[in-house]
């Protein structure tokens, strides 16, 4: 049971890592602030996502794992609106150059 | 190395950061900033402090914890004040430089300028 | 196993770390707004591996509290950004 | 080398660079992001050092309001940024750095030199838990064997408002402090500010909750109040209070009153100043917390807010 | 490990409650009139400032009948653990101290700050400020743990920047944005020894602090830090960048408290720490270094007072010269076993602190009715001030006789006490320096009176009348000072011969003299005015007659104050602190 655990949380992590260097990349090598947004709020959600779900094995009540959920609810929650805020202040911003 | 022995060379690097940045940063805004720099190297080192204390089932000595939590509420006030005060300037006077007999523009009869 | 999580912890710092270097390099503000975005996801998913490694479940509470902050940082960000873009002359539908 | 050193080499490392860059980059917005960052990701250190009382609160404060404050002020200070004079020269700026240095040096030196003979209170302080009869220590120690520093740090709070306060214009005394803010009702601004806060509330609540067993307490969960009636205030939900509230100033000396109450109860009929009975103690302390949060939520909002600018009069 | 032993220090003396008061009062104080605002805050204050003397009198009677110092246990917790107040002489004297500075002050801004009937900015403020000074500087006097003395130092900041900028001019912004920068360094720096100190003995109690305290290289730098950090809160040259803007341009009652009572909260924590905290690790070396800034601080302050147009700016830089004296008394308080010992060295300097709390309270006030009256604070445009404002003319001199040492004032006893142990001790350099203050003070007091006596070159008052009351309460506080050396001191300063000063023969008259005559020949070659109208010729033909030498003294007087416009230069002073905090440590270090 619990090497299965330990299977789960490493696969979803090195998974959930994985993201977050696609993430990174993205930042890195795309060339204007709206692609580098896109990068930013896809991946890095679903790395954090995937880290959460390799650690809800390791959680030790239920309570621990509803609030990592929780957690990731709330960052999707962010992610979604104040990439919306953004885009939309780099376009304004575009616009006035 | 330990946890204590790397933490407390950020502290010490982060308060010689922010010495650094309050003397030498010519605005009031980003002295202000270095403050909280230095305030924050200070509070680590109070950590690694305490982190040395561990000592029954407790992690970090409560004590500097506690102290460090009254440290930040403390350095807070301040900054908040020392921000009220920087706006109010702004608004006064139109700009923050902080040297008073010198006319506005620089002091040429000072060192190292 | 703790030694697989610290490795993954310290992987999703190095990101983060180059994320940030990328995202404060510029060259406008409105990349650096994403900084605290960026520490809402990457800086969570950090926070959340080390306490299972340090052993201190209560890490749980700080990420909460890091997810709404950062939030509210951003959001901030974004309202005094807009407020500096009107100061230079453009108006904006969301804030005015 | 074991990787967990690596890890924190690492840490130590990206929480210095942030560091520097804050410290050397050019533009004070610049600075301000890189200082949220920074307060933000040595919440990590905090927990890596099992202090995580300190953590939550460095994370809300240090990191969050306190970055947030400061860039409010970035914002509204652009165009001062213009005249920027009185750069110090070469000469000052290298032995600024070297006397930086020095200290620093002098301050590493002395934290890796303390005597292995560690002088430490946490067995005390856990021996002493019963007189409270709430186990997390550090709420312990804040509330009961250091209640003068909490109660006067409060006091401290006060001050600060009183000091931000006067900083008004006479006209505007008594008025509504900060710019009232608009924004489009259905934009996706107002939809977070509606969204946001019911979640902020309870888990406001409940790190105030947990922080009677474990860490957590009255001023982070404060703070995190204190962030939300921002948001709904940035999002032109609601205003700020006008600074004559009667109401609004009750409510910001109830913490340190209720303090100073139950500590003169102590030394009318009780052991002394701040001394609780222990059979009255969890309940007193927790009294003492529920109106502490309330005001620590209102004064960190209004330090945020500034000084009044509008009159009240409409 | 470190269980809480009940010890002497360590437990709860009758009449303990009064410290707790004492720093309760005024925080209920506080509190009330936060909440009632409008007309309320000065009735609120008025309430409490009887209540808080009453406390500090009581705490003054009680002391010498117990043996040994007040005790109080917060919460019942002994250190360390807990946090005690502790009252021993130092504390009561200054308690008292500062309960009769705040009366007075608090008599004089009656009318400044009257609120009207809707609430307005400035009472609001100053009131509850007034009563937060009190409260911090009574935890300061009492305070028994380092980290509490932390809290009320910043608890004083707190207080003392608004009052700065209560006006909301642009100048004294930007004055109350550097004092409030520059304090938060020092306290930073403070709050880093702190830290040091609890990583080394597990306590930060000032009586266990006390028995495990020693030379290590992390206390060194502990005390090193500390040290300078405080030395930054007080103003010592060169650290004063801060200190002439910020006390000139505040209110005038606020600038009696800012010069009389803040910069003493910080000076009485650097007593403690040199004193009671370690008395065995500043050294010789650190004693003399502290004390040499002392002394560069009476002649630079003296100096760059003297060249000051404006009264308050004048007044300032005297408190500046007045700081640099009540460091002097560092070396001489070294015992023989190479420790500093509250002997009559540290009797000499706290009673000097008490007399300028109390003398340069009265000054400021006095100066705050003159401006009032006059309109303006110009120096050669003080003509007329003796007939219209006599009492505040008559305030400013009595309380320049005290702070010159003249008997029977507090500071002629310090002094006398001062320089015996200069003698006792062999160190002569000191005395020389003892007498250099009282001479300098004597010239710019002088110089101020020469100018308010002379007849008015106008005949229309600007300003409006000064309120008696305040003009009475400068006169009391400045009387309260000149009669400081008749005061029982024996039972809370260990003064060895009882008191001295009620004798008048002809060595304590040539005393008296010297700091008169000396002050005269200073303010003829040192003052820049214009000598003012109707004068008599012959004092003219004078300074025509030393015209040369005057002249080489005004040149070296104003190369100084360009030095103050560098020193008080933001980087300079915090490359100054920087270094200050080194050679500290350098010279604790060579001490061993």
């Amino acid at each position: 049971m619990s090497l299965a655990c330990d299977i789960i949380t490493i696969a979803a992590v090195s998974a959930g890592a994985f993201f977050f260097l696609a993430g990174t990349v993205g930042l890195l090598r795309f060339p204007d602030t709206l692609t580098r947004l896109h990068a930013l709020t896809k991946a890095d959600n679903l790395g954090l996502g995937l880290v959460v779900l390799g650690l809800l094995p390791q959680a030790g009540s239920l309570r621990d794992g509803l609030k990592l959920v929780s957690i990731w609810l709330l960052g999707l929650l962010a992610g979604a609106t104040v990439s919306q805020l953004i885009a939309r202040t780099a376009r304004q911003g575009e616009a006035a150059k | 190395m330990s946890a204590v022995t790397v933490f407390g060379l950020c502290a010490a690097a982060a308060v010689g950061l922010g010495l650094y940045g309050l003397i030498t940063n010519p605005q009031p805004l980003r002295k202000i900033i270095a403050f909280n720099l230095l305030g924050s190297g200070v509070f680590l080192l109070f950590g690694v402090v305490g982190r040395r204390g561990a000592a029954a089932s407790i992690g970090n000595d409560p004590v500097p914890q506690a102290l460090v939590i009254t440290g930040v509420v403390v350095a807070f006030s301040a900054t908040a004040l020392a921000i009220a005060l920087v706006l109010r300037l702004f608004q006064k006077a139109g700009s923050t430089t902080l040297s008073d007999d010198a006319p506005p523009g620089a002091d040429p009869s000072l060192p190292g300028g | 196993m703790n030694d697989f999580l610290t490795a993954a912890v310290g992987f999703i710092l190095v990101m983060l770390a180059l994320g940030l270097v990328s995202i404060l390099r510029g060259p406008g503000d409105t990349d650096r707004m994403m900084a605290a975005q960026l520490i809402g996801t990457g800086g969570i998913a950090a926070l959340l591996l080390l306490g299972t490694v340090t052993g201190v479940p209560a890490a749980v509470d700080v990420a909460l509290t890091l997810a709404l902050l950062a939030t509210f940082a951003s959001i901030a960000f974004v309202k005094k950004g807009l407020s500096s873009l009107e100061a230079n002359g453009t108006g904006s539908t969301e804030d005015q | 080398m074991s990787i967990a050193t690596i890890f924190e080499i690492v840490l130590a490392a990206v929480v210095l660079g942030l560091g520097i860059w804050t410290t050397a980059v050019r533009e004070t917005y610049s600075a301000t992001v890189g200082f949220v960052a920074y307060g933000l990701l040595v919440a990590l250190i905090w927990v890596r050092l099992d202090a995580v009382d300190v953590a939550l609160t460095e994370a809300a404060i240090g990191g969050g309001l306190g970055g947030v404050l400061l860039l409010g002020a970035a914002a509204r200070l652009r165009n001062a940024e213009l005249m920027v004079t009185e750069t110090p020269g070469k000469v000052t700026r290298v032995s600024a750095a070297a006397l930086s240095v020095l200290i620093a040096t002098a301050l590493a030196g002395a934290v890796l030199l303390l005597p292995d003979s560690v002088s430490t209170l946490a067995p005390t302080v856990v021996a002493h838990a019963w007189a409270t009869g709430l186990t997390n220590p550090v709420t312990n120690v804040l509330m009961a064997f250091r209640a003068m520093d909490t109660m006067l740090e409060k006091v401290v709070l006060l001050l600060a408002i009183v000091g931000v306060w006067s900083l008004a214009p006479d006209s505007a005394w008594g008025g509504h402090p900060g710019p009232r803010h608009q924004a489009d009702p259905n934009g996706v601004l107002a939809f977070l500010a509606r969204l946001l806060p019911p979640i902020g509330i309870v888990v406001g609540i409940y790190i105030f909750w947990t922080g009677a067993n474990h860490p957590g307490g009255a001023f982070q969960g404060g703070a995190i109040l204190a962030s939300m009636w921002l948001l709904a205030i940035m999002a032109g939900l609601t205003d700020t209070p006008p600074v004559r509230s009667r109401r609004l100033r009750f409510i910001l000396v109830a913490g340190p009153g209720l303090f100073l109450i139950v500590g003169l109860g102590g030394l009318c009929f009780g052991a002394a100043f701040l001394a609780y009975p222990p059979a009255l103690a969890k309940p007193l302390i927790l009294g003492i917390e529920i109106a502490m949060i309330l005001t620590i939520a209102t004064t960190l909002g209004l330090l945020l807010a500034g000084a009044p600018e509008r009159s009240a009069k409409r | 490990m470190l269980a809480p032993s009940p010890t002497l220090d360590a437990t709860t003396t009758t009449g303990g409650f009064l410290l707790v008061l004492s720093i309760v009062v005024p925080v209920a104080g506080i509190l009330l009139a936060f909440v009632l605002g409008d007309r309320y805050v000065r009735l609120v204050a008025f309430a409490v400032i009887p209540i808080g003397s009453a406390i500090a009198v009581a705490i003054l009677v009680a002391l010498p009948q117990g043996n040994g110092p007040l005790v109080y246990l917060l919460g019942d917790w002994p250190p360390p653990l807990g946090i005690a107040l502790r009252a021993d002489g130092l504390s009561a004297v200054m308690l008292a101290a500062a309960a009769a500075v705040i009366c007075a002050v608090a008599v004089f801004a009656a009318a400044d700050f009257s609120p009207a009937t809707t609430e307005t900015r400035a009472p609001f403020v100053f009131w509850i400020l007034l009563l937060a000074i009190w409260g911090a500087l009574n935890t300061i006097f009492l305070g028994g743990d380092l980290f509490t003395l932390y809290v009320a130092l910043e608890l004083l900041t707190f207080a003392a920047v608004p009052l700065v900028s209560l006006e909301g001019r642009a100048e004294t912004l930007r004055a109350a944005m550097r004092y409030l920068l520059f304090a938060l360094l020092g306290s930073v720096l403070y709050l880093l020894g702190t830290a040091l100190l609890y990583g080394l003995h597990g306590t930060l109690d000032i009586v266990l602090l006390s028995r495990r305290v020693s030379l290590e290289p992390a206390a060194l730098v502990a005390a090193a830090l500390m040290t300078t950090g405080l030395l930054a809160k007080t103003a010592l040259f060169p650290l004063h960048l801060w200190l002439p803007p910020a006390h000139a341009g505040a209110p005038s009652a606020a600038s009696a408290i800012l010069s009389g009572l803040v910069v003493k909260g910080s000076f009485f924590i650097v007593v403690r720490l040199w004193f009671n905290v370690m008395p065995g690790l500043p050294g010789f070396a650190a004693a003399q270094l502290i004390a040499a800034l002392g002394g560069a601080a009476i002649v630079f302050g003296s100096v760059v007072a003297l060249r000051q147009e404006r009264l308050k700016l004048l007044i300032a830089y005297s408190t500046l010269a007045q700081i640099g004296y009540l460091f002097l008394m560092f070396p001489l308080a070294f015992g023989a076993s190479g420790r500093l010992e509250s002997g009559d060295a540290l009797a000499g300097g706290l009673l000097q602190a008490v007399s300028h709390a109390t003398a340069k309270a009265a000054m400021f006030l006095a100066a705050g009715s003159i401006y009032a009256t006059l309109g303006q604070d110009r120096i050669p445009g003080l003509g007329g001030a003796g007939r219209m404002v006599p009492i505040s003319v008559l305030a400013f001199a009595l309380s320049g006789l005290a702070l010159m040492g003249l008997p029977p004032g507090g500071a002629y006893l310090a002094k006398e006490l001062l320089l015996q142990a200069a003698a006792e001790q062999g160190q002569w350099w000191w005395a020389v320096l003892l007498q250099a203050g009282g001479i300098f003070t004597g010239a710019y007091v002088l110089l101020v009176l020469t100018y308010a006596m002379a007849p008015a070159d106008r005949q229309t008052t600007l300003g409006r009348a000064a309120p008696r009351m305040g003009e009475m309460a400068a006169l009391a506080l400045a009387l309260c000072s000149l009669l400081l050396g008749l005061m029982p001191w024996g039972a809370y300063l260990s003064i060895p011969h009882g008191d001295a000063s009620d004798k008048f023969d002809l060595a304590t008259i040539s005393k008296a003299l010297a700091p008169l005559l000396g002050g005269t020949v200073v303010a003829i070659l040192l003052g820049r005015w214009e000598p003012p109208l109707g004068y008599p010729s012959r004092w003219t033909a004078l300074l025509v007659a030393v015209g040369p030498v005057r002249r080489a003294a005004l040149a070296l007087s104003a190369l100084v104050e360009r030095g103050d416009k560098v020193l008080r230069w933001w980087p300079t002073a915090c490359i100054c602190l920087l270094s200050l905090a080194a050679l500290f440590a350098a010279s604790m270090r060579v001490a061993f």
